[in-house]
């Protein structure tokens, strides 16, 4: 069948470039195919903004290329993280590429950081591990400056986890990610364990990162208005795939994939004045519907879409998306694109 | 449903506190003594008309879930009347209050976790039927219970009468909550985040529910949410709560046209948009909820407030954290050489209108009151300079005075039936309400 | 924000008046236990045969003729004044039943402890890092076998092999019978490991090692099952705690994530159970004292009760109870020490 | 790790096994993973199934397995066993010093262990189940001087207490007949030492499961104490039980044989009891008479090992804390062709 093409040609400044990325878990029910052909870039200083919906292989995806998965799921493809592939890399290379060069922020701040440890004790952990040569008091100057550019003082820096409460603990987990100044940090949900004004301090902390730490982001969340606030691009990931990847902007303006449309008209915001909704549910990844896996949530969907897996194409606004109502219309079979007749979808099936 | 008459409100809520006792250490524990107690609910008022959608908003810590709870005496109440349907149910014993719970019902947070994971679904939504021994008889509470799933969107009836509610989704599981929660004929549904632990796709298909069985049923709710967004779209009222309080109340259109707050105004606006168009505000409420355990003095919410001033009452812990944002600026050379003129911080923890600032060992007080007249001096416009009156060297530390005229704020009538609890909207409007001073 | 600093003695303060209250129990229970067993104890230490007024003058001497709440007072005050009773059955005082056999059950708990501890942790912490691996399995294996074994069984089997087979150790006592007077009379501690080296005689201290191996490793190897077991669950459980895979994102390497976050983390809830070994202990010493024939407190218990000597039995339960309170104590103290949450709940 | 790792799909699951309904479903479908385990877990839980069902016939059958009566010591034609021989034809695994034979020592052996450990489980579950269940649903001061209390007990050497009731209790079931007396004297002893484990374990999981918002649902409903307890706590507490009951059995039975080393146990003329007979084979260990003590105490082993498997199996599969789904290996293919699936969905 269709080959996975590359999404675009590799740009000079990328730091990250995954290429067709397969996660699978084996189950006894079957493979679960958590990722299942990604491919995408981030350049430098970016934040890549990745949305879909629960069960869909985001966390997945984020811990993915990282190589932080359980030693039984299966990985192909290619990560390259400036010129080296993280897939099949040894443990010890990558152990010693994490904290230095990538990084990762955790949904629950609360759990993240040892009981049992002060955050000073953390910090000089993690730099002696990786920056043996530095003195105590260096290291100290230097986990006092990064949590202080997080806002955390530096009276509080001998405290224990607990002292802490959850919007300090994430901008500690923050900190600790970033110490290092890594290249690369993927933020999983930063935001969703948090209320409403901590998480906007949250982003604008990650805003500032952007800035001062010259860090790319790949910023995984479930929550449009995030993406919106803190993304320059954002790839929509739909049961294990990438369904439209592009310019924030104009994906917001312009969804170009059915599901983008359809997830923003069901996010409910202040401005929302009625409410819209995807009928069914996610799909079951360990046997997802043929062709384009959303078809049978699509209201746009075409004869084609369940025969076979739209291949990635480029619309005008430089947005790359997979669905075949963008073509390429020479590979669509003859009467491809009349609507496709089924049945209603019930809650029986709802998500 | 007619409104000709005016009706009585369906439910009263008068000075309600429900104050949680803190045990302390591990003796406490053993003794049951109290230590201290968190103020969960601090003299919450509100009136709610039948048919009525009531949005209690807040943060996490702001005590709305407990409001809710203690709307259907589910914790224990400190003091304070609420009245359902006329009827003063405050200090009703359990076994009088049993048949009245019926007509008030609950739908929880978490749905995994809001049925019981041993009871297939017919047992479970066919419960109330029994325990109210509205009827025992099991074709009569299959035929009840197959019409309330029908009623919630569950069908065809059959695939879920015996399904557990381990192989339903988390929207399934929140419809057979809802089905649960309505089987009886409620007059008043308290929705406790009702939606907030589901997909974004399935929250609209929730609320539209809960719209739906209000416009058939005739259901009152009191729907307590963080999320200012689904309670814009679901509510009529809303109530804005800090701290155990509410901070403003009022018609929803116009608390979300027209915030009063310092506090509902930063709610607001710190709601990331779908937009990128729009960006993040930089000028948010710094910190977080404080410890309800230990409410700050005055206004609670004066630590955080871009607008507050002199009276809205400054204390020791204010001290502190101007000390550390100090510090927080300067972390290098200065933080190192002035921490030491310092003695234990831990010293301003205890809320105080008069605040000794330790000096540390071998230092002269007077190197305090210079780092102080310094920080001061750096950014003379900080809110709680104003609240200071006097800095002088004393036995064991410099003692810093604060203004003890600083007053709490009751929520002030603003018009058109908006009530706000802050300071600056207590011109030309007396108090009103029962939120008297918490001190 | 959090910043409630709570502070150690004043945990220490709390727990230690919590204990008050625990060991009123306790020693509430010994003596009703003590009063409602069958017979009349006096008449059992001096035999069916004693005249009547032999029976009533001990009975006097002992207390017994008070009443019920009288001698509940007296064994209270007694206690609060350190005095357990003297034996009905010989003439030694609890005191001194404690100071010596107490030692030797000392000496042998130590041992096994030390042993347990070792191979215990050593091996839980292992087989748990190693989950469903052959070395786990061999591991858990291992556990339930020294588990499941009786005491005396593991006991009876080392006599077989090291002593009536092979001839390497001696069968039982806790020296040979000259080091034994010898360091009788250099008694400092009672504890003859400690007395051999203090008095430097270190051909004794060699004969108290040999005799200490088999009962030190049988006892050892009870507890040590237990250990196994315990460490590698909570080895398992603190390893799927979030901070494990947030110190693995930071580069942690393997070996200091399983020392450093999950090994000491596990320590807190083992080390509670650790003190609840104190009693498995204190039943383990007492069948291994039997079958080793081991001079300790725990044969003497059984040779007072088989002797119906009340009063000794009622005065080593009493000690019994309070070391079981000490030793909570002491673990609760410890816990305190190591996690820091503790202090502050 | 987050749960989407392991259940990375929100989709329905396929029609699931229809799982029996009434008071008791709560607990079937709690089991349900038993039923569902595979690969290590399961083995063990097979192995120990098959050990002790081994001793479960020998107790059922003892009359038509032993070639002779625990008592007996002459042989058809009237002449006595020889004492302490080694194995032979006659009696394979040897006899003892009583002039009985071991064999059938090991197979009446079983019938009093499994009677007094079946009488000791059953009668502290019916106690400590409901105690910990109201104690831990109520709270109050009642909860907290329970607590108190089966603390007290928990911490106390559990053989002490055991051997002290045993103590206490002898010759007072004498109305249930001779045989009977002395295997009730010793369970009922084991029983007061296994009530506070299952105290608390069970009130520890009520105050968790109190908590669930389907409790406070039920209180909503308006359900009384009486049904919130039956029909909600109950339900998601009771998987404790089996993995409790079954540890504790094992664990019983060392206490019992610890008992009868000790000469507190069940007297030799009215059953046979392990414990005891290692006890009589003690002096005779160091001379080199194995067999008296191996079998006896290999019995012991293998039954509590197959309990102690049992239980730990169960504990492996109930306890959400330890459960962890394995990963099966799995192969990419390329692309939408087939997928690649397990033989047995």
């Amino acid at each position: 069948m269709t080959t996975t093409p590359e999404l675009h040609h590799v740009r000079p400044d990328t730091v990250m470039s995954v290429r067709d990325l397969r996660i699978w878990y084996g189950t006894a029910r079957g493979a679960v195919r958590a990722v299942d052909g990604v491919s995408f870039d981030i350049r430098r200083g970016e934040t890549l903004g990745l949305v879909g919906e629960s069960g869909c292989g985001k966390s997945t995806l984020g811990r993915g290329v990282l190589g932080l998965l359980p030693d039984a799921a299966k990985v192909a493809g290619h990560v390259l993280f400036e010129g080296e592939d993280l897939v099949g890399m040894s443990r010890r290379r990558l152990r010693s590429l994490r904290g230095p060069q990538l990084g990762l922020i955790f949904q629950e701040p609360m759990t993240r950081l040892n009981p049992l440890m002060r955050v000073s004790q953390h910090f000089l952990e993690t730099l002696r591990t990786h920056q043996p040569e530095l003195s105590k008091e260096q290291m100290r100057r230097r986990a006092i400056d990064t949590l202080g550019a997080m806002g955390i003082p530096p009276t509080r820096f001998t405290n224990y986890p607990h002292e802490f409460s959850g919007g300090m603990r994430q901008r500690i987990m923050i900190a600790l990610a970033l110490v290092l100044n890594p290249a690369f940090v993927v933020a999983d949900e930063p935001t969703t364990a948090l209320d409403v004004l901590v998480e906007a301090q949250i982003l604008t902390i990650l805003a500032d990162v952007k800035r001062n730490f010259d860090t790319s982001i790949l910023l995984i969340t479930h929550n449009l208005g995030i993406i919106a606030e803190a993304c320059e691009r954002v790839a929509v990931m739909y049961a294990g795939r990438i369904a439209e990847l592009g310019d924030a902007r104009a994906v917001f303006a312009r969804p170009a994939h059915p599901y983008t449309r359809e997830l923003l008209a069901s996010t409910i915001s202040l401005s929302t004045t009625s409410l819209h909704y995807i009928p069914g549910a996610p799909p079951d990844l360990i046997a997802p519907p043929s062709g384009c896996r959303f078809h049978p949530r699509c209201p746009d969907a075409m004869t084609v879409c369940p025969q076979r897996h739209p291949p990635v194409v480029t619309t005008e606004l430089n947005q790359d998306v997979a669905c075949w109502l963008h073509g390429p219309d020479d590979q669509i079979p003859p009467g491809g694109s009349a609507p496709l007749e089924r049945e209603a979808i019930g809650v029986a099936d709802e998500a | 449903m007619s409104q000709t008459k005016p009706d009585p409100p369906l439910l009263e809520v008068e000075d309600l506190r429900v104050h949680f006792a803190l045990r302390g250490g591990v003796l406490q524990r053993f003794t049951g003594r109290e230590h201290g107690s968190v103020k969960a609910v601090d003299g919450v008022s509100f009136a709610l008309r039948r048919g009525e959608v009531l949005g209690v908003v807040g943060e996490s810590g702001s005590g709305k879930t407990t409001l809710g709870r203690a709307i259907l005496r589910t914790v224990p109440i400190t003091a304070g009347r609420i009245r359902f349907d006329g009827t003063d149910i405050t200090e009703m014993r359990e076994k009088t209050l049993r048949p009245m719970r019926q007509r008030m019902q609950m739908v929880f947070q978490d749905p995994n976790a809001s049925l019981n994971p041993a009871m297939e679904l017919l047992a479970a939504i066919g419960h109330p039927l029994r325990i109210h021994g509205v009827t025992d008889d099991d074709d009569k509470v299959r035929a009840t219970v197959s019409e309330a799933l029908d009623r919630v969107g569950l069908s065809p009836v059959e695939l879920f009468l015996h399904k557990y509610p381990g192989d339903l989704s988390g929207g399934q599981k929140q419809r057979a909550v809802i089905a649960r929660a309505i089987i009886l004929g409620p007059d008043l549904l308290v929705a406790d985040e009702p939606v907030s632990m589901l997909d974004m796709s399935v929250r609209a298909k929730i609320l539209e529910l809960m719209i739906e069985l209000k416009r058939d049923l005739g259901l009152t709710y009191v729907y307590v949410t963080h999320d200012l967004a689904t309670a814009k779209f679901f509510c009529d009222t809303i109530a804005i709560m800090y701290l155990g309080r509410i901070v403003e109340y009022g018609p929803a259109e116009q608390i979300y046209a027209d915030p009063k707050h310092p506090y509902t105004q930063s709610l607001l606006r710190a709601i990331p948009e779908p937009d990128p168009t729009k960006s993040v505000p930089r000028d948010l409420p710094r910190g977080e909820i404080p410890d309800a355990a230990q409410p700050p003095l005055g206004c609670s919410f004066h630590p955080r407030c871009p607008v507050a001033f002199e009276i809205c009452g400054w204390e020791s812990r204010d001290l502190r954290d101007l000390l550390e944002r100090h510090w927080l600026a300067h972390p290098d050379d200065e933080f190192d050489r002035e921490r030491r003129t310092v003695g234990d911080l831990a010293a301003l923890d205890e809320p105080s209108l008069t605040a000794t600032v330790p000096v540390g060992s071998g230092h002269p007080a007077q190197d305090v009151v210079d780092l102080l007249e310094r920080i001061r001096a750096d950014d003379p416009h900080e809110p709680t300079w104003t609240g200071i009156r006097d800095i002088t060297p004393a036995a064991g530390g410099v003692r810093v005075e604060f203004r003890d005229d600083c007053v709490d704020p009751s929520l002030f009538d603003v018009g058109g039936g908006q009530q706000v609890a802050c300071l600056l909207c207590r011109d030309g409007n007396k108090s009103k309400g029962p939120n008297d001073g918490r001190r | 924000m959090a910043r409630s600093s709570g502070s150690l003695p004043r945990y220490l303060v709390t727990r230690l008046l919590l204990v008050i209250p625990m060991v009123w129990i306790l020693l509430t229970v010994v003596f009703i236990l003590m009063r409602v067993a069958p017979g009349d104890p006096v008449q059992a230490s001096l035999g069916g045969r004693a005249p009547q007024a032999v029976i009533e003058k001990q009975r006097h001497e002992l207390g017994f003729d008070k009443s019920i709440v009288a001698q509940y007072g007296d064994y209270f005050n007694g206690i609060f004044h350190g005095d357990f009773g003297t034996s009905t059955s010989s003439n030694r005082t609890v005191t001194d039943v404690v100071a010596h056999e107490g030692a030797a059950t000392l000496e042998l708990a130590v041992a096994a402890m030390i042993f347990a501890l070792v191979l215990g942790l050593g091996i839980g912490v292992l087989i748990g890092r190693y989950r469903d691996t052959p070395l786990d399995v061999f591991g858990r294996l291992f556990g339930v076998l020294t588990y499941a074994a009786p005491v005396f069984w593991i006991g009876i089997l080392f006599q077989l092999l090291f002593v009536a087979k092979l001839h390497w150790l001696p069968s039982s006592g806790q020296a040979d019978t000259l080091v034994n007077i010898h360091l009788q009379g250099e008694a400092h501690t009672n504890i003859y490991l400690v007395d051999a080296v203090i008095s430097g005689d270190w051909g004794g201290l060699r004969n108290v090692l040999v005799h200490l191996i088999l009962p030190g490793l049988t006892l050892g190897l009870l507890v040590c099952g237990v250990f196994i077991r315990l460490v590698r669950v909570n080895v398992i459980q603190t390893l799927k705690h979030d901070y494990i895979e947030a110190a693995r994102a930071r580069g942690i390497p393997e070996h200091r994530v399983v020392l450093r976050h999950a090994f000491r983390n596990a320590l807190v809830p083992v080390v509670t159970v650790i003190g609840l070994q104190a009693a498995l202990l204190l039943s383990g010493a007492v069948l291994t004292e039997t079958t080793f024939n081991w001079p300790g407190i725990g044969q003497a218990l059984i040779r007072y009760l088989n002797n119906r000597d009340y009063v000794m039995v009622q005065g080593i339960v009493t000690v019994f109870a309070l070391i079981v309170v000490s030793v909570s104590l002491v673990i609760d103290v410890v816990t305190a020490l190591i996690d820091p949450r503790v202090r502050y709940s | 790790m987050t749960s989407e790792f392991m259940t990375p799909t929100a989709a329905p699951v396929p029609a699931q096994r229809q799982v029996g309904r009434g008071r008791f479903a709560g607990l079937r479908r709690a089991l349900a993973p038993v039923a569902e385990a595979r690969g290590l877990p399961k083995w063990v839980l097979y192995v120990g199934c098959a050990l002790v069902l081994v001793f479960v016939v020998f107790a059922i059958f003892a009359p038509w397995i032993s070639p002779y009566s625990f008592t007996q010591y002459l042989d058809g034609h009237g002449h006595r066993f020889p004492k302490s021989a080694p194995p032979n034809v006659h009696h394979w695994f040897g006899t003892n010093i009583m002039d009985t034979d071991v064999f059938s020592h090991i197979v009446y052996g079983s019938r009093t262990a499994l009677e007094v450990v079946a009488i000791a489980v059953v009668i502290s579950m019916l106690l400590g189940v409901p105690l910990g269940l109201f104690s831990g649903y109520y709270g109050g001061p009642l909860d907290r001087g329970l607590v108190l209390v089966m603390d007290a007990m928990f911490a106390f050497p559990s053989l002490l207490l055991a051997i002290l009731i045993a103590f206490l209790l002898r010759g007072k079931f004498g109305f249930l007949g001779a045989s009977f007396s002395g295997i009730m004297s010793a369970a009922i002893s084991i029983t007061v030492v296994y009530i506070p484990q299952y105290f608390r374990v069970i009130r520890n999981s009520v105050i968790s499961v109190r908590e669930e918002p389907y409790v406070e649902a039920a209180r909503i409903l308006g359900a009384k104490p009486r049904t919130v307890i039956g029909r909600y706590v109950f339900g998601n507490v009771v998987q404790n039980v089996p993995v409790i009951a079954t540890l504790n059995a094992a664990d019983a039975l060392l206490t019992l044989a610890g008992l009868g080393f000790l000469g507190y146990g069940v007297q030799p003329t009215e059953a046979a009891e392990w414990g005891y007979d290692l006890q009589r084979a003690l002096g005779e260990a160091a001379g080199g008479i194995w067999w008296t003590s191996v079998y006896p105490g290999l019995a012991i082993v293998l039954l509590v090992t197959g309990l102690t498997l049992v239980g730990e199996s169960l504990n492996d599969l109930l306890n959400p804390v330890l459960r962890h789904r394995q990963l099966l290996p799995v192969n990419i293919v390329d692309d939408e062709g087939e997928v690649p699936r397990d033989d047995d969905a």
